[in-house]
């Protein structure tokens, strides 16, 4: 058999949407574990949101429910809004300190 | 669809996706992690096309690639943050724990799912198109009917989010001596 | 009827020193020198004077019922156990109340003037009346919880009195040392009268009088041993006799009322007052007549070679007490009662004598730095004499029938031991008590400052106030040894006032004549037929033949005789130089183990004030503080030692906070496996 | 055109978000109308203050319903209406009430008074809370997750002037859209477990179906809960909270401590309690461990502070350990002492951080060595700070000790003996903490020490006035006169 | 019983005085004081009634008063006084304004100072009252607050350590005694069905065979202890005692000896003797065990201490062992000497105290070494401690000794040797307190301690009723004893119905005169 034959006859279940999406989950989050850069560390929570969409989706399919899918809709809308919190918070604080900010730097607070 | 068999995207894409989210992750500039980004969201569209979930996927490109990674990118620009991170980690232990972490995290979600993700009730809120059809008419309806709440409060969510940027970074009216006294405890 | 009434208000005996001392504590000092003094003596005489008709009222009763209890109010009623404030009038009690006021109303007048002019006069008297409240109370007491309430009085009392120069510290701690050797003993009566209750369900003596001999055997001789501990303290026996020499520090007529004529005799009531546990132990009563007998033996030896005037005294004093519960031991209570009455006779008079020279020598103490002083001070020196010639049992006095009686009772209840070492003991009392006698009255005058020396007077204050450590583990005092006192008089030695001289020749007047009270004839035995309703059924041990006995008495007589000579051979002209002793001379070692006691004192203060005090500090600052408190603490340290972690893990990177929260994560999702794989 | 059949609207149920929604709107429209013309700050107050008031008294009217006609939901489920609602709504609309109070007279010393939008902020952010109330669908509990969480996040950052404040946004915000993207995959795994995100809809299904492979709904439910703790302050998903309390303007701290507290405990027990009762000795085991976690490490890591607010903060984790014990028991009773508790911990802590504003100190800061003497030279204030702290340190006659009384009840009663017991011990080792800040106040300054001047002292205006005496007033009426409040609890837990 | 709330009026006139206080204005202090004083004797005046009222020969509660408070939680108002809580409360009535009386030349925050101590005064009468569970525990724990503030506000130097220790370590005893209570409440609701924090009705379910298993009582049993081990305190539960002794004001130091000490005693005769009486039983040699460690132990530390306070503070450990032995002899005896001593050791301690707290006030120190020969300068002074001194110490004729003969005497009979051991506690007692007397008090006096002002006539005013008192009851104690009996009885009647105890030959008497035992 030819290897696109052996990936074609390999029926595409949903668990493999499922286990994509538990991969990408841990990546966001080791992603927002690593990075310094603020926006990075955001980005990476987008990853973490469209992993939980892509399992939404494969449930959805899964179960033959309708819900899967309308609840991304929602996630959708609280990312976006949360990046633009996110970001004008950001702004605000590079306002104030133009030299460098990474994550990192900012650690008043602590104790 | 038929053209391709579904394996050959999924493995494609999701290859694809993962990659380009060890992009976002690795990249060290973050103009570089913003472009994966896209990659990864639209690779992602295209598993949800794969999926007939087709409203999801178009709005996937347009809101998530088209909005939000360009409000990234124009944040970086406009901030000058498109510095490279230094490649070693200043806190010690932090970056092997975190792949540790990410690793077990992984590898725990998929053996606790292994064969057996989907246990639940069949349909409970409507069923979805058959195959090679769109599900655009079944998700609206139920966006306006099961979870008509939610869907309303999300319109309060934007209006939040429209007011906390603009009371965040709009230019303050502020007496210079306050900011003043704010950069000199910064560097402190 | 109408003695019983008047034996109703035996109560009114201890009152009238009672409200003597509550007068004086509160309005002493308004009253003033003397007249507080002549207040407290009028009382005491007062109170003689009731004891008196006590005795009359007692006699007019037949004999077996001269026994009566008055209660005032029930003092302790706790469970079954109910104790009333009672007081018992029986010959018993009723002789020693005879003897406290009697004696006490002497030396009481006798410290008018000793006293005279001291800046707490009153104060002095308000103790002296308390104090004879309580050893009222004590003899008197219808139970044993009421006579403790006595014996702790006194002991109370004698703690005040001993310590009355506070500013001294020799007497302050010898205040302590007499206070806390005493609780000793009460450690022993206490439990005693835990076993009392126990055994009689009642602390009355009524109640001991009818149960005692129902008791077993061991019960008895444990009440009557931890009984036998209290009187060793109180009584200051061998073992705990070592506060006594130390309390010479109070006031001379403290030491002749406290520590001769009466408190230090409250050991020899209790054993008699409590004679059916002894009686009924029988082992007990042994103990009792062998510590009896090493005590008189043992602190004969030490009087031997003290160079100071009270303290050859005070061990008289406890070598004389040994004789009485000698006598008790062998079950001759009456004979112990007599010599009680003789002791304090003599003891008394030589007190009050000791006092008077002290007093007219300007606070001279040691013997060496005496002499000769009959000329000066003859009433004294007489009456003194007379007490010497008693005390060393010379017939016809006191003194020759009451040792002789003790030591005729020991022979023929077989116990030849203890009646060998009273034997012994009579030798050295004739030997200390001739010398002491010589050294202050005979001999040549060493009290005169030899001009060489007269730059260094104030070297007597020094010795006075000599560094002793503030602290009752100090060493005990040991005067033996110590160099002798440049002599400091100014000008002669003189005797005493009026209300000095009279209560020493009265005292030594009936040390003379007391011995009428009971002669060892058939008939004469006065006492011992006065005392037998409360010694009911106790055979005293008879002579077995009059031949015998008289032959007893002409040994026991040649034996003090001896003593007498034996010193009135080494002192007969006094110290030819007061830094050499004769007698050192000739007990040569001896003399250095006789001088300090035995070392007995000396060994028990470097135990306490050595290991067991580093022990308890040990305690005190190591344990209590570092492993105790510190345990508590550590444990607070603990805790702060998480929250300084704590404080350090929250490192205010963000990055590290949300490490935090995966770790929760995954630790959740590791429980989850957890769960899966059991279920 | 397709019909689409609109679900019932209930609107009794609905109005006390959409009376504050619409407040807040009020308020933005109102900032735009009059932009810079006016005083805007003061009639925005009055608006929010109304628009409260008006939510109370709806939540009155929903009471009087509930009791007549039992509870109901409405709007396909989505949205329940019952006694613990409206609980956690009466908590959560006075608790912004006095923050609101609270919030005049700090903004004005802060200077940053101009803003409006504050006021709308919290309102919106009280709506996403009263949605959190009520809420029946796990999609429900998130969206009201982020309408609550997003405001605060600005409220967090509010105070741009000061780099702690911006620091506490974006902390904040940052671990809290990762706490939500976790509790989102959580709703996710446990949809795929059981087909449903509706409560009742999950709690029916596992009633009716044994499930053989549990692995995802498990992991559905940890995420679920990681997602939650990380909102109530729990232990080792507290690390954000001494961060942001200290540097979040004391104000908003106050809100945070005590309406999200209530909120996100209100979504814990609802999710527990309806959806998986038939893993109550599951998730009982996980609480237990979350609760003796929050218990240690409020009351150690509070040990050592030295920034009052931060010690806030750790008591506040403390006492999330509190009222997990009462939820960890799994039964009614439990449920009833987590009301108690909440209700009567929302006036202690608004009080103690009524204190901390009145405090004023330069740039917000608050080190407790500054309190130095603080007994003589501010007596009452004092003597207030004190009062609240030792409620929160349980001692009796206050409110503090009458809810630790219930939530230990409640373990008790459900055999936790294990929590009985941690709770009281760590219950003394916060008095320490609580004791040190007295002490400071009150002991008798040693020669050597200098005592600190007030920088900037804070005029205790009529607001300020009013929160303190409100919230003494119902620490006090609590805990002598406990019934009225555990019955209510009682009734909003059983109906 | 009496239609009037007498019990309430107790406990809340010292209260309201408290809150009359904080309505004087701070510049008058003497105000403070007076509406303090008023308060306080007002207080001693209903105390004094109570015991005039107060039936003797009945064992029971008297006065009782129950109300509501919060049902829902099984909690009621319930007060009640017996023949263990009357004198308590008398003894704290009669502190209080000998304790307001000694602190007169106390001018720091007088008005703050006044408001606490009446506090407290509260707070104590509420705990020795109280029959339900959660409000003697409310009482309990609330008494901790104003003796903190006390002692914090008006300590000496190392106040701030003191203060939290004291309140520290003593809440997490009582906090075993909280988990305790609601256990056990809790547990009775499962098997009954009822939930209340009645003591009567708790108590009355222990003892019954139904109630509790073997091993949960022991655990409930040592929960309530630990809370009153180290209140009383019990060896080795001590070291928070001698701290806060040497650094609370006099009045404090008074008052902690006098009474709150006593708490733990109260606690064990109250409640965990009438709610687990078959752990009692089974431990009471541990108890007494401790108990004579305490009185052996408490003396030796007391001895080898340079701070007089310390040397009070840690005869009141010696002391609290007699407690303990009378209390864990299980006998009528113990129990009566027990709640004697809990009633005479407040007056001698309290009277050293205020003594060794007017040296205090003369000299600033309180190192023995720092004294010497007060006797000469201060004579009246040195009159009171002295007789203190002997009245602590046991000698008959005053409070003390009774207490002690009759604990002794107690466990005499249940454990021969352990009494013989704790006998030497009367030695030893004599040997730290004369010490310390004659280093204080004797010698001649040198700098300073040579011109010290004697005793004033207020001074006198605040020691001598407190020793005259003991003097009274230690020559005629049976006003106490007919009251305190009764209920002592029943306590043992308690034991031997329910825990089988078999009670010593010597202490076996006929417990059925007890009228009134619930």
């Amino acid at each position: 058999m030819s290897g696109a034959g052996v990936i074609a006859s390999f029926g595409v279940t949903p668990t493999y949407y499922l286990v994509f999406a538990a991969i990408l989950f841990s990546i966001g989050a080791v992603g927002l574990l690593v990075r310094r850069n603020v926006l990075v560390m955001f980005m990476c929570v987008e990853l973490m949101l469209n992993a939980v969409n892509v399992t939404f989706v494969a449930f959805s399919r899964a179960l033959n429910d309708v819900s899967g899918q309308a609840i991304v809709f929602f996630v959708l809308v609280v990312a976006a809004a949360e990046v633009a919190v996110g970001l004008a918070i950001i702004v605000a604080i590079y306002r104030r300190r133009r030299n460098g900010a990474t994550a990192d730097d900012i650690d008043l607070l602590q104790g | 669809m038929s053209i391709i068999p579904e394996a050959v995207l999924f493995f494609i894409f999701a290859g694809l996706a993962l990659a380009a989210a060890l992009g976002v992750v690795l990249m060290r500039n973050p103009v570089h992690s913003a472009l994966s980004l896209v990659s990864v969201l639209i690779s992602i569209a295209v598993l949800f096309v794969i999926q007939n979930a087709q409203l999801l996927a178009a709005v996937q490109v347009i809101v998530y690639a088209g909005a939000i990674v360009v409000l990234f990118l124009f944040v970086i620009m406009l901030l000058g943050v498109d510095r490279s991170e230094t490649l070693s980690d200043p806190v010690r232990g932090q970056r092997p724990a975190a792949i540790l972490l990410g690793l077990v995290t992984a590898a725990g979600l998929i053996a606790l799912g292994w064969n057996h993700w989907a246990t639940g009730a069949l349909s409970s809120r409507g069923v979805l198109a058959p195959a090679r059809s769109t599900n655009i008419k079944a998700v609206a309806e139920s966006l306006f009917t099961s979870f008509l709440w939610p869907f309303e409060m999300t319109a309060v969510l934007l209006v939040i989010a429209v007011i906390g940027g603009v009371v965040l970074a709009r230019r303050s009216h502020l007496p210079a001596d306050v900011e003043l006294r704010d950069l000199e405890e910064q560097d402190q | 009827m109408m003695a019983r009434d008047l034996l109703d208000l035996v109560w009114l005996v201890p009152l009238l020193p009672l409200a003597g001392a509550v007068v004086l504590l509160f309005a002493g000092k308004r009253i003033g020198d003397p007249k507080a003094g002549w207040l407290a003596t009028g009382l005491m005489g007062l109170a003689f004077v009731w004891s008196v008709v006590m005795l009359i009222a007692l006699l007019a009763l037949p004999g077996e019922a001269r026994s009566h209890v008055s209660n005032v109010f029930t003092w302790l009623s706790a469970g079954n156990l109910h104790v009333k404030l009672g007081f018992l009038a029986d010959p018993l009690s009723v002789t020693w109340i005879l003897l406290v006021t009697g004696v006490g109303s002497l030396i009481h007048l006798y410290a008018i003037g000793y006293m005279h002019g001291d800046e707490r006069f009153s104060r002095f008297f308000a103790y002296f009346n308390l104090f004879a409240t309580a050893m009222l109370v004590l003899v008197l007491a219808s139970s044993f919880l009421l006579t403790f309430l006595g014996w702790e009085g006194v002991g109370l009392c004698s703690y005040l009195l001993i310590g009355f120069w506070f500013e001294r510290k020799r007497a302050s701690s010898a205040s302590v040392k007499a206070f806390v050797t005493n609780r000793v003993g009460d450690f022993g009566f206490m439990i005693a009268m835990f076993f009392i209750v126990g055994a009689l369900g009642s602390l009355d003596y009524t109640a001991m009088a009818h149960g005692a001999g129902g008791l077993s055997k061991s019960t008895a001789t444990a009440i009557a041993l931890l009984l036998f501990l209290a009187c060793i303290g109180k009584s200051a026996q061998i073992g705990l006799h070592v506060w006594l020499p130390d309390a010479m520090e109070g006031p001379t007529p403290v030491s002749a009322l406290i520590h001769a004529a009466t408190m230090v005799t409250a050991g020899v009531y209790l054993v008699c007052r409590a004679h059916p546990f002894f009686e009924r132990s029988g082992v007990a009563m042994d103990v009792v007549a062998v510590v009896g007998a090493l005590t008189a033996l043992i602190a004969g030896t030490v009087a031997l070679v003290q160079p100071d005037i009270k303290r050859v005294l005070a061990y008289s004093t406890v070598s004389q007490l040994g004789y009485m519960f000698l006598a008790a031991g062998v079950g001759a209570y009456s004979i112990a009662v007599f010599f009680v009455l003789a002791h304090a006779f003599y003891k008394a008079a030589l007190f009050l004598g000791s006092g008077t020279v002290i007093h007219g020598t300007e606070e001279t103490q040691d013997l060496r730095r005496m002499g000769g002083l009959r000329k000066y001070m003859p009433f004294t020196a007489a009456g003194f004499g007379i007490a010497w010639f008693t005390i060393a049992g010379l017939p016809p006095f006191s003194g020759f029938w009451a040792k002789d009686g003790v030591l005729a009772a020991a022979f023929y209840d077989h116990s030849y031991f203890v009646w060998a070492i009273g034997l012994l003991a009579a030798l050295l009392t004739g030997f200390y008590m001739t010398r002491e006698t010589i050294l202050v009255f005979g001999g040549n005058e060493r009290f005169r400052p030899s001009p060489a020396v007269e730059g260094t007077d104030g070297a007597a204050e020094h010795n006075e106030h000599a560094a002793v450590e503030h602290d009752i583990t100090a060493s005990p005092t040991v005067d033996y040894g110590m160099p002798v006192a440049p002599a400091h008089m100014s000008h002669d030695p003189h005797e005493g006032s009026p209300t000095m001289i009279f209560p020493v020749v009265v005292l030594a007047g009936l040390a003379m004549i007391a011995g009428v009270l009971e002669l060892p004839f058939s008939g004469l035995e006065f006492l011992s037929k006065w005392l037998e309703p409360t010694f009911k059924g106790i055979k005293s041990p008879e002579p077995t033949s009059f031949l015998s006995g008289f032959g007893l008495s002409m040994l026991a007589v040649a034996v003090g005789v001896t003593g007498i000579v034996i010193a009135f051979r080494l002192y007969r002209r006094g110290l030819e130089d007061p830094e050499v002793d004769p007698v050192d001379a000739k007990l040569g070692g001896l003399g250095r183990v006789f001088g300090h006691a035995w070392y007995y004192d000396e060994g028990i203060a470097a135990m306490v004030g050595g290991p067991l005090r580093r022990s308890a500090q040990w305690l005190a600052d190591v344990f209590d503080q570092k492993v105790l408190d510190g345990g508590v603490n550590g444990v607070a340290r603990i805790f702060g030692a998480a929250g300084v972690g704590m404080r350090k893990l929250q490192t205010g990177l963000v990055r590290q906070y949300a490490l935090g929260i995966a770790v929760g994560m995954v630790a959740l999702l590791i429980w989850v496996f957890w769960r899966v794989g059991v279920a | 055109m397709i019909a689409i059949a609109a679900p019932r609207v209930d609107w009794y149920s609905i109005a006390p978000v959409v009376t504050l929604v619409a407040a807040g709107l009020i308020i933005i429209l109102f900032k735009a109308i009059a932009r810079d013309r006016v005083r805007t700050y003061e009639p925005a107050l009055l608006i929010g203050t109304i628009g409260l008031t008006v939510t109370a008294f709806f939540l009155t009217k929903q009471w009087s319903v509930v009791i007549d006609g039992g509870p109901t939901d409405s709007l396909a489920h989505m949205t329940a209406l019952d006694g613990f609602s409206i609980f956690v709504g009466v908590v959560v609309v006075v608790s912004a009430i006095l923050m609101l109070l609270l919030s005049s007279d700090y903004l004005v010393a802060r200077g940053i008074q101009s803003r409006p939008e504050y006021v709308a902020l919290v309102l919106f952010s009280a709506a996403g809370m009263l949605m959190m109330a009520g809420a029946n669908d796990l999609i429900v509990v998130f969206v009201a997750l982020e309408v609550l969480s997003i405001p605060l996040y600005v409220l967090a950052a509010y105070d741009r002037t000061r780099a702690r404040s911006l620091e506490a946004g974006i902390k904040y915000f940052v671990l809290g859209a990762f706490s939500s993207a976790v509790l989102l995959y959580g709703v996710a795994l446990t949809y795929g477990a059981t087909g449903t995100t509706s409560l009742v809809g999950i709690q029916n299904f596992l009633s009716a179906n044994v499930l053989s492979h549990e692995g995802t709904l498990l992991a559905g439910m940890v995420l679920l809960l990681v997602g939650l703790a990380f909102k109530v302050a729990a232990v080792p998903f507290h690390m954000w909270t001494p961060d942001v309390y200290e540097g979040a303007p004391s104000p908003v701290t106050a809100f945070m401590a005590s309406a999200t507290k209530a909120a996100g405990f209100a979504a814990l027990i609802r999710i527990l309690y309806t959806a998986l009762p038939q893993y109550s000795a599951d998730w009982r085991q996980l609480l237990f461990a979350l609760a003796v976690l929050s218990l240690l490490g409020g009351s150690i890591g509070a040990l050592f502070q030295t920034d009052l607010k931060r010690l806030l903060a750790y008591s506040s984790i403390g006492h999330a350990g509190y009222i997990l014990i009462g939820v960890q028991s799994g039964t009614v009773k439990g449920v009833q002492s987590a009301l108690v508790y909440l209700f009567v911990y929302a006036f202690m802590t608004i009080g103690a951080f009524a204190v901390v504003v009145a405090l004023g100190g330069r740039d917000d800061l608050h080190a407790i060595s500054d309190l130095r003497s603080y007994g003589r030279r501010r007596p009452v204030l004092a003597a207030l700070l004190a009062f609240f702290l030792l409620a929160q340190a349980g001692i009796p006659p206050t409110a503090g000790f009458i809810a630790k009384l219930a939530v230990f009840s409640a373990a008790a009663a459900a055999h936790s003996y294990g929590l009985l017991i941690v709770g009281v011990v760590t219950s003394v080792i916060a008095a320490f903490f609580y004791l040190r800040v007295i002490l400071t106040m009150y002991a008798a300054e040693d020669a050597d020490e200098t005592i600190p001047v007030d920088e900037t002292p804070v005029a205790v205006g009529l607001p300020l006035a009013t929160v303190l005496v409100v919230c003494v007033a119902m620490t006090i009426w609590v805990g002598v006169l406990p019934s009225i409040v555990i019955d209510f609890a009682r009734d909003a837990s059983l109906i | 019983m009496g239609g009037y709330p007498i019990l309430t009026a107790i406990i809340f006139t010292p209260l309201i005085g408290a809150l009359l206080v904080l309505l004087t204005p701070a510049r008058r202090p003497e105000l403070a004081r007076a509406v303090g004083m008023m308060a306080s004797m007002a207080t001693l005046g209903f105390a004094a009634l109570l015991v005039w009222k107060f039936h003797t020969n009945f064992g029971g509660f008297q006065f009782t008063e129950h109300n509501r408070w919060f049902d829902s939680l099984g909690v009621g108002y319930i007060v009640g006084v017996d023949g263990f809580s009357l004198f308590m409360v008398l003894a704290t009535a009669v502190l209080f304004p000998i304790g307001l009386l000694a602190s007169a030349k106390m001018d720091e925050r007088v008005k703050a100072y006044t408001f606490w101590f009446l506090m407290l005064e509260g707070a104590i009468l509420g705990i020795f009252l109280s029959l339900d569970l959660i409000a003697f525990f409310v009482f309990w724990e609330a008494m901790l607050v104003p003796m903190y503030f006390l002692i914090a506000g008006w300590g000496s130097s190392n106040r701030k350590y003191a203060a939290t220790k004291f309140f520290v370590y003593t809440a997490a005893g009582s906090a075993f005694l909280l988990a305790a209570a609601i256990a056990l409440a809790f547990l009775h609701q499962s098997a009954t069905g009822v939930l209340t924090f009645d003591y009567r009705v708790l108590a009355n379910w222990t003892v019954s065979r139904s109630g509790l298993s073997t091993t949960t009582e022991y655990w409930l049993f040592f929960g309530f202890m630990a809370a009153f081990a180290i209140k009383l305190p019990l060896v080795p539960f001590h070291t928070w005692l001698p701290d806060v002794h040497t650094e609370a004001p006099t009045a404090g130091s008074v008052v902690l000896a006098g009474v709150i000490l006593k708490l733990g005693a109260y606690g064990i005769l109250r409640f965990a003797f009438g709610l687990f009486p078959h752990a009692s039983v089974k431990f009471a040699p541990l108890f007494i065990t401790l108990g004579v460690i305490g009185i052996v132990y408490g003396s030796i530390v007391a001895a080898m201490q340079k701070d007089a306070k310390r040397v009070i503070a840690y005869s009141s450990v010696a002391h609290m062992g007699f407690i303990v032995i009378g209390i864990f002899s299980l006998t009528v005896f113990g129990l009566d000497g027990a709640s004697f001593t809990m009633v005479s050791h407040p007056l001698t301690t309290g009277a050293l105290f205020l003594v060794i707290g007017m040296l205090y006030e003369r000299r600033h120190t309180r190192q023995i070494d720092a004294f010497g020969g007060i006797w000469k300068s201060a004579p009246r002074l040195t009159a009171l401690f002295l007789i203190a001194t002997f009245a602590g110490i046991g000698l008959p004729a005053f409070s003390g000794f009774v207490g002690e003969f009759l604990s002794l005497l107690g466990t005499f009979a249940a454990h021969r040797w352990w009494a013989v051991v704790a006998t030497t506690g009367v030695i030893l007692g004599a040997v730290y307190m004369l010490w310390m007397f004659q280093r204080v008090f004797t010698g001649v006096p040198e700098g300073e301690n040579a011109t010290l002002a004697d005793a004033n006539g207020r001074e006198l005013l605040v020691v001598v009723p407190l020793l005259a008192l003991s003097l009274f009851i230690g020559l005629y104690p049976k006003p106490v004893l007919d009251r305190v009996e009764p209920t002592v009885k029943c306590v043992m009647r308690n034991f031997e119905q329910h825990a089988d105890v078999v009670r010593p030959a010597a202490d076996r008497m006929d417990l059925n005169g007890a009228k009134g035992c619930s």
